[in-house]
């Protein structure tokens, strides 16, 4: 193992916790500050992925694809919150739970009939792909950097709209008490219809980015969910900064599990079982992190003491 | 002149239990009604249904001469109703100023105005109202109400839990937003208070308006039959 | 004086920069009715909220009965007869008013886990359950969830569960608030019958009852102690009288 | 005499292209075959052990199946067919072939017609020899198909190995990985990744600078997988027991038939679903199912056409069979493989002689 | 009125159960008794939830941690008992064993272990924390089952027949069927006990406000902590039995979907009602098997029809069979 490799393994925990950031974008809105548990959340990062898909298809450009991952993820957003989470913002975390669960399978199954079982295709554009050099000698990925941008700009914005904005004060002032602030003369209901197209527009965007170094398929959604909750709680709910704290301190500690676990059982086992023990430790590390996390802080790092 | 708020034969329920009988009250523009009536008579809840947050109702019930009686509270709100509910009820994951701007609007209320008639709460801006006290907490719901410039203000038990000084400062407050020809429909446990400064009291007796007239008439033994006191 | 019930000494609370409880000390007789007054955010409900063992004084200690209680924790204290009212109503919900009250009588016989017994028709619960509602005035509620009930209904139901904890020491936090005026002259009545059976710290903004009942009236202000005495000599005091009471109350 | 035929395969979720390939080649065998007698009843798995269990049940206790065929995985396969066998009906696995079922745990009434897992990692192992490689870096999912692979791999490459990676079931990210293999010195990279994880890594590692050659088995590479790699898999060598342009009748009349009924070129497990149903045609031309002592002789026989060309059963059930190395070409605008070289010839598997039946 | 009619409604669940395995016997349609089977431990497993989840207000999302802890000790008893060997020498000798009366004590013990450790782990946090916190654990143990090569990984563990009971033929459908009936009956009896006691009222006085509970002097820390050894435990069986059921158990049963779907039930069939996940377990396995056979779409119709009853039943189908009003948690 060279230095260099390990920073570039740090670099690449850094970029995969941006990463992380970006997949949980829309939820950290959704379920961080408007305090909806939606489950679906996966299933409009994937319905942007496949948005994306089809018209960088169609059309052949990528660029297109991309805007139409924003336009449909939002408007399938918009019908999912008119039709079936209004309803649900008053009713307990349970029946978000039972109801968004539901909507998983609707997605999923829908995408399914109209696109096929087969992954499709989605490539990083020409101009985007290939690798740099950076200062150090390092290769990496152009494509990865530009997800680093964004998943910072995505987070500099979020932030600035929950706390700098009015809007972003009546959201919070809504996941508390939605009466209340119905009777002092805020449309809530169609706040909240914004707010979750927004989310939904976040998740897929995430998606079509994501979905362009990684696979386009039915199901691709599920493991994200799970991450995407993952790195919002450690970071503590309601708490954008927290969310992307979160996402950076999962996206290291899992790169470098993964990558010095192994050589460390290595040191006192023969390889091949160290791999595999190293791995299979590696891969309940960021559960272990969680676990650790909330154990000291109940509330997660920068969550409110409820 | 048509009156700013009018009640007529309001009922309410909560699910399939009846609050509310057929209440009537009439309040014209710069008058101040006091709502009165012992614990679970029905004064919050008659003012729940003023505000459209305890839906199933009947009855009609106008401000400034429209039927509010089915219009979502926000609407009810932005018309000018501005209420300070019972039990505070602050976003408590907020802090002072963002409760107090969340819902603001514009008009002669404003951040600085109410930081002088609280300047508590000026001290405590950046808290989050969670951790106020009952009275800061109390002191917010006022002024967060205020910041909407309503025309009409519902004070439901609004000097709860304040210190006697403090509360003399509200009631001094109301007293010049009465004058200031603000509408004020109050409920209180300070009778002698309201006494003072209402032109008008309402007495409430299980879910229904039992007597109205103006405070002078309100006699001792209407007191001791309505109020317990 | 006999053995205080209950001793404060020292207790300091920060949080933050905020200073809010300052080297308190404070003691509660047997038999007596002490009232801490002082002004929206003195620190009073913190004081109560440390005595309860739900915060964690930054210094200071508490006796209760003869012992310290500083290592115990919040239900420990409670179990061990020092009982409060809360000054925002907290309630089971979903419970109807003798349930919330049956709890009560459960935690203060510290039977609680028993797995068999259909609790509904324990006597031993339901009956003591419903003599307390009915001595806080909400029989005819018995049946009706507490979130159903209207506000000053739920401070009475406080007050039953407090009595029905059997409390060595009372401490209750604005229990006029929200009992309206011929609700208050029947609380009144009842807090002054009380004393004889556990002596109530007693944190009030009403001063009609605070004068009428109190034996003795400590006033915080800004986290400290800035005065105890007898009604006449706090109500003479003029430094409280600016501070707190108002002219108009001392009056 | 009619034989009804229970097919538990995955239709829904993320691996639903296997089972479906797999189920259209057997249909058209099927079709093809003109044959009545034979009754298929379908059923979705889900990809989840316990509820293909409880289908097998259903399909032998309620619909009086003759044969169970269809499962995709191996963690279904080790389910279900212990419990289909034990209670004296035929399992023909058109996939999954786990090493448990080829060696102690074989068993008479079970058959494997497409592979025992490891074939064609060890047809990998073969070719990188071939090639001259000499220094490998290896990388599967940690779990049980992971390990055999790189074992299966390991027991055939002569060379060393640089590093061996056992990524997480399910990864799609992979630049740690391709970190390493970036500063490993390999002169080769070995992968198993089926699904979308391979179609992940193929991306990123082509996005990613390196350019050490990679192998793989088929399963990154099957046409319903290519075009959502694209460019990234051309000139990727993988290894296969079958390829669209293997020169034999049977085949041609495969390929052709599958691109006319379903309008999509045909996969590696189309042609293992097309290849099973021949396989009980044939048995059933020989034999009563009823007599299943016949059956499965006739089964053992294998005499049918396969789309592979010769295709015989060694002593456990499993193929003795050649195994290609294929190389992704673009054909048009269809990506798809082109057989280059032989990997292995007439090969068996590790686990056949504990196999005692 | 609804107790009256919502005890109608759980008798006919309760008897109709029985009536359609005993139905499905004498017409020998033997995968119906495995459907019922099917229902009735998921039902345990679901009424194991419900007390922590309806109840108690701890929604957990990691039961399947118990579920299949509860799998993996009938698996690997049995499996040791297979061939014979050991299942440790120290500090004592552990052979396998392929009897249910062995098994279901120490699966039992075992989860409900697992469930204090993961519980004196978790229950320092609420709410949304508490989610995701028990799903933690749950995917922990997933993983390492996955990877974890002594007993199958992955490919799981196949135990070839059912283990055994006295006097009984537990590979007959009907016989095991009433195994597990029986204990769907002791569960059901036992979590109707436990609402109804003393501790009941602690539990759901906890859920509601902690608060208040711990100032009448009851900790709720430990209320809850039991009740959630006590759900662990129940679920825990609910897991051994269904290895039985399958004869086979692998990491699956370790899966968020598991948690997933024992939750789903208890949801579906109404939260914090006692025959809630025997309703919701019933329908949605019905479902699954029916609109499965039907259609390669059916997941979208069993979404749509999640849908349905999410936004027009409250209180699940209990709630909407006895139109009253839904317990919200
Ligand atoms: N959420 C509710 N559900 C059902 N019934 C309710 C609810 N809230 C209040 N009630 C009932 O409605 C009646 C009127 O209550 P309301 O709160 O309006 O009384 P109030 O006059 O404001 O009393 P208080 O002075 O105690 O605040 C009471 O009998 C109460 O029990
Ligand atoms: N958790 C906290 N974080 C920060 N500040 C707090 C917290 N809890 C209380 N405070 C502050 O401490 C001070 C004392 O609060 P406390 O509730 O004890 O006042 P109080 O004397 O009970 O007032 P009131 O009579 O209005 O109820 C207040 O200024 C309050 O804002
Ligand atoms: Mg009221
Ligand atoms: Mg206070």
């Amino acid at each position: 193992m060279t230095f260099t490799l390990l920073i570039e393994q740090i670099l690449n925990g850094l970029q995969f916790g941006v990463m992380l950031f970006l997949m949980a974008s829309g939820l950290t809105l959704v379920f961080g500050v408007m305090g909806l548990i939606n489950l679906a959340h996966g299933s409009l990062y994937m319905v942007g992925a496949f948005a994306c898909a089809a018209v960088a298809t169609a059309t052949g450009s990528y660029w297109l694809g991309l805007a139409a991952s924003l336009v449909f993820a939002a408007l399938a957003g918009v019908l999912v919150e008119l039709a079936i989470i209004r309803k649900l913002y008053t009713r307990g975390h349970l029946d978000q739970v039972l109801a968004t669960f539901a909507l998983i399978l609707v997605f999923s199954e829908g995408t399914r009939w109209l696109f096929g079982s087969f992954p499709l295709y989605l490539n990083v554009p020409e101009i985007l792909s290939g690798a740099v050099v950076l200062p150090g000698g390092i290769q990496y990925s152009l494509f990865r950097l530009l997800i680093i941008a964004v998943g910072f700009a995505i987070a500099g914005g979020l932030l600035a709209l929950i706390h700098k904005t009015r809007i972003g004060i009546q959201i919070r002032a809504g996941e508390s008490d939605r009466e209340m602030i119905s009777a002092l003369g805020v449309d809530i209901n169609k706040l909240y219809t914004i707010v979750f197209a927004l989310g939904a527009a976040l998740a897929g965007f995430a998606g079509a980015l994501v979905g362009s170094i990684q696979s386009v398929q039915v199901g691709m959604g599920e493991p994200v969910l799970i991450l995407a909750f993952v790195v919002i709680v450690i970071g503590g709910i309601g708490s954008i900064k927290g969310a992307l704290v979160g996402s950076i301190l999962v996206g290291v500690v899992d790169t470098l599990g993964r990558f010095l676990l192994p050589i460390l059982f290595g040191a006192f086992m023969d390889p091949s079982s160290a791999t595999a023990v190293g791995s299979a430790l590696a891969s309940m590390l960021i559960y272990m992190v969680m676990a650790g996390v909330l154990f000291f802080r109940p509330t997660g790092l920068f969550g409110l003491n409820a | 002149m048509n009156p700013l708020l009018s009640l007529k034969d309001v009922t309410a329920f909560y699910g399939v239990s009846q609050a509310l009988f057929g209440v009537n009250i009439t309040l014209n523009q710069g008058e101040v009604v006091a709502l009165m009536g012992r614990n679970g008579m029905g004064k919050t809840t008659t003012i729940h249904t003023i505000c459209r947050l305890l839906p199933h109702s009947d009855g009609i019930i106008t401000f400034k001469g429209t039927d509010i009686s089915t219009l979502p509270s926000y609407k009810i709100a932005q018309m000018g109703v501005g209420l300070v509910p019972e039990g505070r009820r602050c976003f408590p994951n907020l802090t002072v100023k963002e409760n107090l701007i969340a819902t603001a609007r514009k008009g002669e209320w404003e951040l600085m105005s109410v930081i002088d008639l609280f300047p508590r709460l000026g001290e405590r801006e950046g808290q989050f109202a969670n951790t106020l006290s009952g009275g800061e907490q109390q002191m917010l719901a006022i002024g967060r109400a205020l910041m909407t410039n309503p025309t009409l203000l519902i004070l439901d038990e609004a000097t709860e839990g304040l210190a006697p000084v403090v509360r003399q400062e509200i009631w001094a407050a109301v007293s010049t937003l009465k004058h200031a020809g603000l509408s004020i429909l109050i409920v209180d446990k300070s009778l002698k208070e309201l006494l003072r400064i209402a032109d008008k009291c309402v007495l409430l007796e299980k879910g229904e308006s039992v007597w109205a007239g103006v405070a002078k008439e309100l006699t001792p033994a209407l007191c001791d039959r309505y109020l317990g006191v | 004086m006999s053995d205080p019930v209950l001793e404060v000494s020292g207790v300091t609370k920060t949080f933050g920069a905020l200073l809010a409880c300052n080297k308190i000390e404070l003691d509660l007789q047997p038999g007596e009715i002490h009232a801490v007054i002082g002004p929206n955010g003195a620190g009073k409900s913190t004081l109560i909220k440390q005595i309860a063992g739900e915060q964690k004084p930054d210094s200071g200690t508490f006796k209760f009965a003869g012992h310290n209680i500083d290592i115990l924790s919040a239900s420990q204290r409670a179990r061990a007869g020092l009982v409060r009212t809360f000054q925002i109503s907290s309630l089971a919900g979903e419970f109807s008013a003798l349930q919330n009250v049956m709890l009560a009588v459960q935690g203060a016989s510290a039977h609680t886990f028993r797995f068999f017994k259909p609790v509904q028709s324990d006597m031993s619960l339901v009956e003591p359950a419903m003599e307390f509602l009915k001595n806080a005035g909400l029989e005819e509620r018995a049946h009706t969830a507490a979130s159903e009930l209207s506000h000053g209904e739920r401070r009475q139901l406080e007050i039953a569960i407090a009595l029905a904890m059997q409390p060595k020491a009372f401490m209750l936090d604005e229990p006029m608030a929200g009992i309206g005026p011929g609700g208050s002259k029947v609380l009144t009545g009842i807090l002054d019958q009380l004393r004889q059976q556990a002596p109530i710290l007693l944190v009030e903004h009403d001063m009609d009852a605070v004068f009428s009942l109190a034996d003795r009236i400590s006033v915080l202000v800004q986290g400290r102690n800035f005065a105890t005495g007898t009604v006449a000599e706090i109500r003479n005091n003029q430094a409280v009288r600016d501070a707190y009471l108002g002219e108009e109350v001392a009056s | 005499e009619p034989v009804k035929i229970g097919m538990i395969t995955t239709l829904s979720g993320g691996g639903a292209g296997l089972g479906i390939d797999v189920r259209d080649g057997f249909m058209l065998a099927v079709k093809n075959s003109g044959n009545s007698d034979i009754e298929v009843v379908v059923e979705d798995d889900q990809r989840k052990p316990d509820i293909a269990v409880q289908l097998a049940d259903k399909m032998i206790q309620s619909e009086k199946v003759d044969i169970l065929t269809g499962i995709i995985w191996s963690n279904l396969a080790m389910a279900v067919v212990p419990a289909t066998t034990a209670q004296g009906k035929f399992y023909l696995s058109p996939n999954a072939g786990p090493s448990a079922l080829a060696g102690k745990g074989c068993h008479k009434n079970y058959f494997n017609v497409a592979w025992q897992n490891d074939n064609l990692h060890e047809a990998a192992g073969a070719y990188a020899n071939d090639a001259g490689f000499e220094k490998s870096f290896i990388v599967a999912p940690n779990y049980p198909a992971g390990k055999d692979a790189l074992t299966g791999y390991k027991r055939f490459f002569k060379g060393t190995i640089a590093n061996e990676i056992y990524t997480q079931l399910g990864q799609k990210d992979y630049a740690a990985e391709i970190a390493q293999i970036r500063a490993s010195g390999a002169d080769s990279v070995f992968f198993f990744l089926p699904g979308g994880m391979g179609i992940s890594f193929m991306k990123q590692y082509a996005g990613s600078g390196v350019d050490i050659p990679l192998v793989g088995p088929a399963f990154s590479f099957d046409q319903g997988i290519l075009q959502a790699v694209g460019e990234a898999a051309l000139g990727v060598k993988n290894t296969s027991q079958w390829n669209k342009d293997i020169d034999n009748a049977a085949n041609k009349a495969f390929v052709a038939g599958f691109q006319a009924e379903y309008g999509r070129l045909p996969s590696l497990y189309a042609s293992q679903g097309y290849d099973t149903a021949n396989l009980i045609i044939s048995a059933m031309g020989k034999a009563s199912v009823s007599d299943a002592d016949a059956f499965r002789s006739a089964l053992e026989a294998a005499d049918f056409d396969s789309v592979r060309g010769d295709f015989k059963f060694g002593p456990n059930h499993h193929p003795v069979q050649d195994i290609y190395v294929r190389e992704v070409i673009k054909e048009g605008d269809v990506f798809t493989n082109k057989i280059i070289a032989k990997g292995l010839s007439n090969h068996s598997d590790a686990y056949a002689v504990d196999c005692s039946m | 009125m609804t107790l009256t009619r919502e005890t109608a409604i759980n008798a006919v669940l309760f008897v109709g159960l029985l009536i359609a395995a005993l139905i499905a016997y004498l017409l020998d349609e033997p995968f119906i008794i495995t459907m019922a089977t099917k229902v009735a431990i998921f039902s345990i497993a679901g009424i194991g939830l419900n007390l922590a989840l309806g109840y108690g207000g701890l929604v957990s999302f990691g039961h399947a941690a118990f579920f299949g802890f509860g799998g993996y000790v009938a698996g690997i008893l049995a499996n040791h008992a297979l061939n014979n060997t050991l299942v440790f020498s120290w500090p004592i000798e552990m052979a396998g064993t392929n009897s249910m009366l062995m098994i279901w004590p120490v699966a039992i013990f075992l989860s409900a272990l697992v469930a204090l450790l993961i519980g004196v782990l978790s229950l320092r946090t609420s709410g949304v924390y508490f989610i995701m916190i028990t799903l933690a654990f749950a995917q922990m143990i997933y993983y390492f089952a996955i990877s974890w090569p002594a007993y199958g990984g992955e490919d799981g563990l196949p135990t070839y027949i059912r283990n055994s009971f006295p006097g009984l033929n537990t590979l007959n459908p009907i016989e095991f069927f009433l195994i597990c009936f029986v204990w769907l009956g002791v569960s059901l009896m036992l979590c109707s006990a436990i609402v109804h006691s003393r501790f009941g009222l602690a539990l759901q006085g906890t859920r509601q406000n902690e608060q208040r509970v711990t100032s009448v002097g009851i900790d709720p820390f430990r209320v809850k902590l039991v009740a959630f050894v006590i759900s662990g435990g129940i679920t825990g069986l609910a897991g051994t039995l269904y290895t039985d059921l399958n004869r086979f158990v692998s990491p699956s049963v370790f899966s968020w979907q598991t948690s997933g779907e024992i939750m789903v039930f208890v949801i579906l069939g109404g939260v914090a009602r006692l025959f809630g996940p025997l309703a919701g377990a019933a329908l949605f396995i019905t479902m699954e098997f029916t609109l499965g056979g039907m259609t390669e779409h059916w997941q979208l119709w069993l979404g749509l029809l999640l849908l349905f009853v999410v936004l027009y039943t409250p209180g699940g189908l209990i709630g909407v069979l006895t139109s009253g009003r839904g317990k919200d948690v």
